[in-house]
């Protein structure tokens, strides 16, 4: 353990911890910085960082310096101050400050700083700026703006370290030094878009989400990705009941800093022209009022199979069971929804919750083994989730059944193919939790709004509870009942924020 | 309050006995109105009612009148779509959806730009806050008026258009 | 043509009466009272009592029934929603009281018709003056007993409105 | 069959007497309001460019009235949301069946009586039928089922009662120093002089009782500053809030009918109705023929300082607007020579001699004509009254009406009856 003191204040922290964290403690905020990122080697080049170190003759930079029993730290001195501001300067003098139409402003590192600790009036005049190649493509999701950049060389490391593909550099000396891709190479790899995301200015911007909106008016709900099953923690920006973009949430035990580019596009599901968005029978827009007396119409005996999907939440597995406590239950497909994989991020498995459909006890089938459940099946039939129909002998079977109650979001095979089809909510409307491949369950909560009558999946399947059944009056005691159904030791309404391991590793 | 300059009569809240009958004070009344009116029949040119359609107030320089974007040399409008107007509008009455401009020294501009004159409380404060110099209320313009709401929804070509009076 | 008023007045003021009692709200009720007494106010002015006719409609349509109105609504308020619906369907029968009524009353009068049956009413009949020089003359005793009992009936009337509280006089 | 007649035609000149003068007084309030105001006032509304100083004004409103829709709250009283404005316009038109609006016009060797029905208790047939008109604004306050136009109606019913009694008392003084309730019997009683110069105008010997009576007829008829049953300011417009279209009409026109009964019973109670001061009809007969000519000279005056006035504007608006309205100024200066030629050349056929027949007809002209104009005096005070006075408060109107003026009243009444009782009554 080393005990320093910083701005008069006396820490202890363990040996080996670097400078720039330990003031991170002290202050309870941050250095200044651009280079610096957790999950990167450190660079040191944009020198923003430097603090006063008694003893030490100069200014010392906190990120590539390790902490010593007895430093004596100053991170305000006016010294340090004048330091950053005369950097900040420096950064300044080629960026061209088209703050307008860039879209980092909002959360641009140097327009945050250089408010906090910049030099107001530039000694610089715009004509004397290096003028260098602005909105370059280069790559299938990102934009580069060689100007913007105050070369911190983050995208670069993300390349070389993270993604060990290695495709940007920085080019040339002095002022004329400029950021790039590799001669003939694009920026294509699967997680290109995480350059955008660490990109301290607006050198790199996301093609997907490029003038979509100022980022201030955007609000922020914390989720999981639905991408596939390593659920990587996002952060759902939204605005007006429409998902703008999904960043990635740090969390050491799954995702790091970092997400996939596929799993970025996976809210334009939520918006889809196909969603289902009013209760239809036979294919006819209804009331909420005519679809539960529709309902008791076809599920007067009660629902003889029940198949659940690993799209849904680990609560409506959980209720699923309850709603026909002695049908036949299966999970929905086997191996539906299966993509490449990588050992970095992305799952071959791109459903959400499929250890959540195994913690819920609902066997999957195949189509085959679907199929035959569908016709032995001597009751109605309750679909919630997923998409199985559009397996053709599903398809098949399910073909001619006037009683087939489907709960979903979105208007495919299974939809079509069901007599009473009801509108549920996908991730972004709805609260939740899903179990990653570790067996990790992470909680979701809601960010925008349901479209047109579409409500939460679990308040639909509470109306086809048996009257024998108590529906849960809340998603809390929905999540209690759950729990002690599915016997986990961990409370399923206070889940940590790094998520909560249900036990054993897949 | 304070009655200081007010005549003292009409302070100290007792009334004289010729006052109190009030008839007095009504024909008193009568005759200040008739005087008026009398005046007024003979001398009608001097009110200082403004016949309004023919005359019209000549307002100062800063006074706000509806929005006009402004050109470019070759007419594309100034504004880049930064939205720093829609932002910090009290009405939210303006609406910018951005776009991807070919030429990348511009970059940005508004693929459309809608003013909802309803909304508008004419504060200036978006010309306050456009860094391009591109929007301004110095048109004077300030007969406003339309037979739907629809027609006070003015969209980025009209807002170009030097000629355009009032509302769509 | 006197008889004809004196009857399409008495029949008028007869359903007026009817209408009163069977209307479900305060506020028709009071107005269909104010419709009989006009009708009986054409009732006087058909026997020749201009004075009486004119006095009807002053006292009991202008003043009396105006301050029923206004007690009526001061207590209630804006219209109720009961009181939009119609006649209740076994109050109907009654509405047919003043036509029977009137027949009998034609009926009656067709049968003893004689030219000298009534009585030409006297020159001055009904005048104010003639029923001044009644009721400040020959019945001034019984007139001014009549104002005397209304004194008193007031005073008794303010006496148990106010009973809660003490009387300034008590 | 020929009273039928007679009655008709009566009836249809006062008919037509009231509904001219509507217009007109909602213009002398509108242009009035304005220049007592300095303002301009309605100007706007103009045929081919003229505009009559706004008198287009009033058929434009017609026209727009009778157009527009009408809108009607769901939860009325049907029945009696449509009967009320009826209710109010037609007892604001028969109160004038009572009222004489001259003496006699004889024609053809048969004199005719120059009022629709001449009662022998007209005076309380004026005071029954104006109790009657509460009804209307009542029913329409409440039918509407709406708080502010029920307050209104509730304010109106407080009033008008509080009022009438005050009313009747101020009638009563004169019917006890005039000893009879027909209202042709009173006018007439004010045709003879006092002391010998003095007309004994009602208000001569009744001055109190007239004071008293005006104040009660402006709070009858709802105007300012007894109009707290519109009070728009807290009550939104009162018992008409929930009307438009025609039938807000109707209410619009019975408040100016309203002004127009006020205003006759105001003259012919007080100011001697049809009665020209100084000339009885036997004057007036005989000095028929100068007294035309005085009247012709009057007019040719008149109309040629009009037709200066309109040359003025000619001089000093030339091309001011540039369109039609340019023409304006010289259409009414020709109008004016014109009529000024007219009456000049009528003038100068020499009217001295009509006859004894003509005589009569124009001495019968003359008092409709002195009548007319006292009733237009009393309708146009009591459009400057409003533009005047603010308007009271319910409790103040309240406590002037029953501790001020009520025993006022009675004192009056009192007094008068004493004295009647030592000098004799006016007959």
């Amino acid at each position: 353990m080393a005990k320093l003191t910083i701005d008069g204040g006396a820490i202890e922290v363990a040996d080996g911890t670097s400078l720039f964290d330990a003031c991170r403690l002290a202050r309870g905020e941050a250095l200044p910085h651009f280079c610096y990122h957790p999950d990167l080697s450190i660079a040191g080049v944009c020198r923003l960082c430097q603090v006063e170190v008694e003893g030490m003759p100069k200014l010392t930079i906190a990120c590539n310096t390790t902490v010593r029993d007895g430093m004596v730290v100053h991170t305000r001195s006016e010294k340090v101050r004048k330091a950053s501001q005369q950097i900040l300067e420096m950064h300044l003098i080629n960026h061209p400050v088209d703050c307008p139409i860039c879209d980092q402003a909002g959360e641009c590192g140097l327009q945050n700083q250089y408010m906090a600790y910049g030099l107001y009036d530039s000694q610089v005049a715009e004509s004397d700026k290096v003028n260098k190649a602005k909105a370059q493509v280069i790559g299938p999701h990102v934009i580069l703006d060689k100007e913007r950049c105050v070369l911190c060389s983050r995208c670069v490391r993300f390349c070389n370290e993270v993604t060990k593909t290695g495709e940007m550099g920085i080019f040339n000396r002095g002022d004329r030094a400029e950021i790039g891709t590799a001669p003939g190479r694009e920026l294509d790899n699967a997680y290109s878009v995480n350059t955008v995301d660490i990109c301290p200015v607006g050198a790199l911007t996301s093609r997907d989400f490029r003038f979509q909106k100022r980022v201030w008016m955007l609000k922020s709900a914390d989720g999981v990705c639905a991408g596939c099953a390593t659920g990587c923690n996002v952060r759902v920006d939204h605005e007006a009941g429409r998902v703008y973009r999904l960043k990635p949430r740090r969390n050491a035990q799954v995702n790091g800093s970092w997400m996939c580019d596929e799993g970025r596009l996976t809210y334009k599901d939520v918006h889809a022209d196909d969603r289902l968005v009013e209760p239809s029978w036979r294919g006819q827009a209804v009331t909420w009022a005519d679809a539960k007396a529709r309902l008791a119409e076809v599920a007067v005996g009660g629902f003889a199979l029940v198949v659940g999907s690993a799209h849904q939440s680990l609560e409506e597995l959980g209720l699923l069971k309850l709603v026909a406590p002695g049908a036949v239950f299966s999970g929905g497909l086997a191996g539906s929804d299966m993509g490449v994989g990588d050992d970095l991020l992305r799952s071959a498995d791109r459903t959400p919750n499929r250890r959540g459909l195994q913690l819920a006890g609902l066997p999957e089938h195949d189509a085959a083994a679907l199929a035959v459940l569908v016709r032995a099946a001597k009751g109605a039939i309750l679909v919630h989730g997923g998409d199985p129909a559009a397996a053709p002998e599903v398809a098949a079977a399910l073909a001619g059944r006037q009683d087939v109650v489907y709960v979903g979001t979105h208007r495919r095979a299974t939809a079509q193919a069901a007599t009473l089809a009801l509108p549920g909510a996908t991730w972004a409307e709805k609260a939740g939790i899903f179990v990653n491949r570790q067996g990790r369950a992470q909680a979701f909560a809601q960010a925008v709004a349901r479209p047109g009558q579409a409500r939460e999946d679990w308040r639909v399947l509470a109306e086809l509870l048996p009257a024998t059944a108590a529906a849960p009056a809340s998603l809390k005691a929905l999540r209690e009942a759950v729990r002690a159904q599915l016997g986990l030791g961990i409370d399923l309404d206070r889940l940590p924020a790094d998520g909560a391991l249900t036990g054993g590793e897949a | 309050m304070s009655f200081e300059g007010l005549p003292k009569g009409s302070t100290d809240g007792r009334r004289s006995p010729l006052e109190s009958i009030y008839l007095w004070e009504v024909v008193k009344g009568l005759a200040v109105t008739g005087r008026h009116l009398v005046h007024n029949i003979f001398h009608t040119g001097e009110m200082p009612t403004m016949q309004y359609p023919e005359e019209k107030r000549v307002y100062g320089e800063r006074f706000r009148g509806r929005h006009r974007l402004m050109q470019r040399e070759d007419g594309t409008p100034r504004c880049v779509a930064c939205q720093m107007c829609s932002t910090y509008c009290p009405a939210d009455c303006i609406h910018i959806t951005a776009a991807e401009h070919p030429d990348p020294a511009i970059e940005k501009y508004p693929a459309t730009f809608d003013i909802d004159l309803l909304r508008c409380v004419y504060c200036g404060l978006c010309e306050e806050a456009c860094p391009c110099d591109a929007i301004r209320l110095d048109t004077g313009i300030y007969e406003i008026a339309a037979d739907s709401r629809e027609k006070f929804v003015v969209d980025k070509e009209f807002l170009l258009n030097e000629r355009t009076r009032g509302t769509r | 043509m006197e008889a004809f008023l004196f009857f399409a007045c008495g029949a008028l003021m007869l359903l007026g009466g009817v209408m009163m009692v069977l209307q479900r709200s305060a506020v028709v009720a009071a107005l269909w009272l104010v419709f009989a007494f006009i009708a009986a106010s054409g009732v006087f002015a058909a026997l020749s009592a201009p004075f009486l006719a004119i006095m009807q409609v002053l006292v009991y349509a202008g003043a009396i029934m105006v301050l029923f109105l206004f007690v009526i609504m001061m207590l209630q308020g804006p219209v109720l929603e009961g009181e939009r619906k119609r006649l209740a369907l076994p109050m109907w029968p009654a509405v047919a009281i003043p036509p029977v009524a009137v027949l009998v009353l034609v009926g009656g009068w067709l049968a003893n018709r004689r030219a000298d049956a009534l009585p030409a009413a006297p020159e001055g009949f009904g005048s104010p003056g003639q029923i001044a020089t009644l009721l400040l003359g020959r019945y001034l005793l019984a007139f001014e007993l009549i104002s005397i009992v209304l004194l008193v009936a007031i005073i008794g009337a303010l006496a148990l409105g106010n009973r809660e509280r003490k009387l300034p006089w008590s | 069959m020929a009273i039928v007649l007679e009655s008709l035609a009566k009836i249809v000149f006062m008919f037509l007497l009231i509904m001219g003068m509507v217009p007109a007084l909602i213009w002398a309030e509108r242009k009035g309001a304005a220049y007592i105001q300095d303002r301009t006032g309605p100007n706007r509304a103009g045929i081919g460019g003229v505009r009559l100083a706004g008198l287009v004004h009033p058929i434009a409103d017609v026209l727009k009235l009778v157009f527009k829709e009408d809108v009607a709250p769901t939860h009325r009283h049907r029945a009696l949301y449509a009967l009320a404005p009826w209710l109010v316009m037609t007892v604001a038109v028969s109160t004038y069946a009572v009222i004489p609006f001259g003496d006699f016009l004889t024609l053809g060797g048969h004199t005719y009586k120059l009022v629709v029905a001449d009662l022998q208790v007209g005076l309380l047939y004026v005071l029954a039928v104006a109790s009657l008109g509460t009804y209307g604004i009542v029913l329409a306050g409440w039918a509407a089922n709406n708080k502010f136009t029920f307050l209104g109606g509730i304010r109106a019913t407080a009033q008008m009662i509080s009022y009438e009694i005050n009313m009747g008392l101020a009638i009563m003084g004169l019917m006890l120093v005039f000893g009879s309730l027909r209202l042709t019997d009173i006018v007439a009683g004010q045709g003879g002089l006092l002391f010998g110069w003095l007309p004994m105008w009602g208000v001569v010997l009744q001055p109190l009782g007239f004071a008293l009576f005006i104040t009660s007829v402006y709070a009858e008829t709802n105007r300012n500053p007894f109009d707290l049953p519109e009070g728009e300011s807290e009550i939104v417009a009162g018992y008409h809030l929930e009307y438009s279209s025609l039938k807000f009409a109707l209410f619009f026109m019975a408040e100016y009918c309203h002004m127009v009964v006020g205003a006759a019973m105001i003259s012919a109670l007080y100011f001697g109705g049809y009665q020209v001061p100084w000339l009885p009809r036997p004057m007036l007969e005989k000095h028929a023929g100068l007294l035309l000519q005085l009247v012709l000279g009057l007019t040719v005056a008149a109309s040629l300082l009009f037709a200066v006035l309109f040359l003025r504007r000619v001089q000093r608006e030339k091309g001011k607007f540039g369109d039609a309205r340019d023409r304006e100024p010289v259409l009414g200066a020709a109008f004016w020579l014109v009529v000024a030629l007219a009456a000049a050349g009528a003038f100068a056929l020499r009217p001295g001699d009509i006859g004894a027949a003509g005589a009569s007809i124009f001495a019968s002209l003359f008092q409709v004509g002195a009548f007319v104009g006292k009733v237009v005096f009393f309708a146009w005070l009591f459009i400057w009254v409003r533009w005047t006075l603010p308007r009271f408060r319910y409790d103040q109107l309240m406590r002037l009406g029953w501790k001020v003026m009520l025993p006022l009243g009675l004192a009056n009444l009192v007094v008068t009856a004493l004295v009647v009782a030592l000098v004799g009554s006016g007959k």
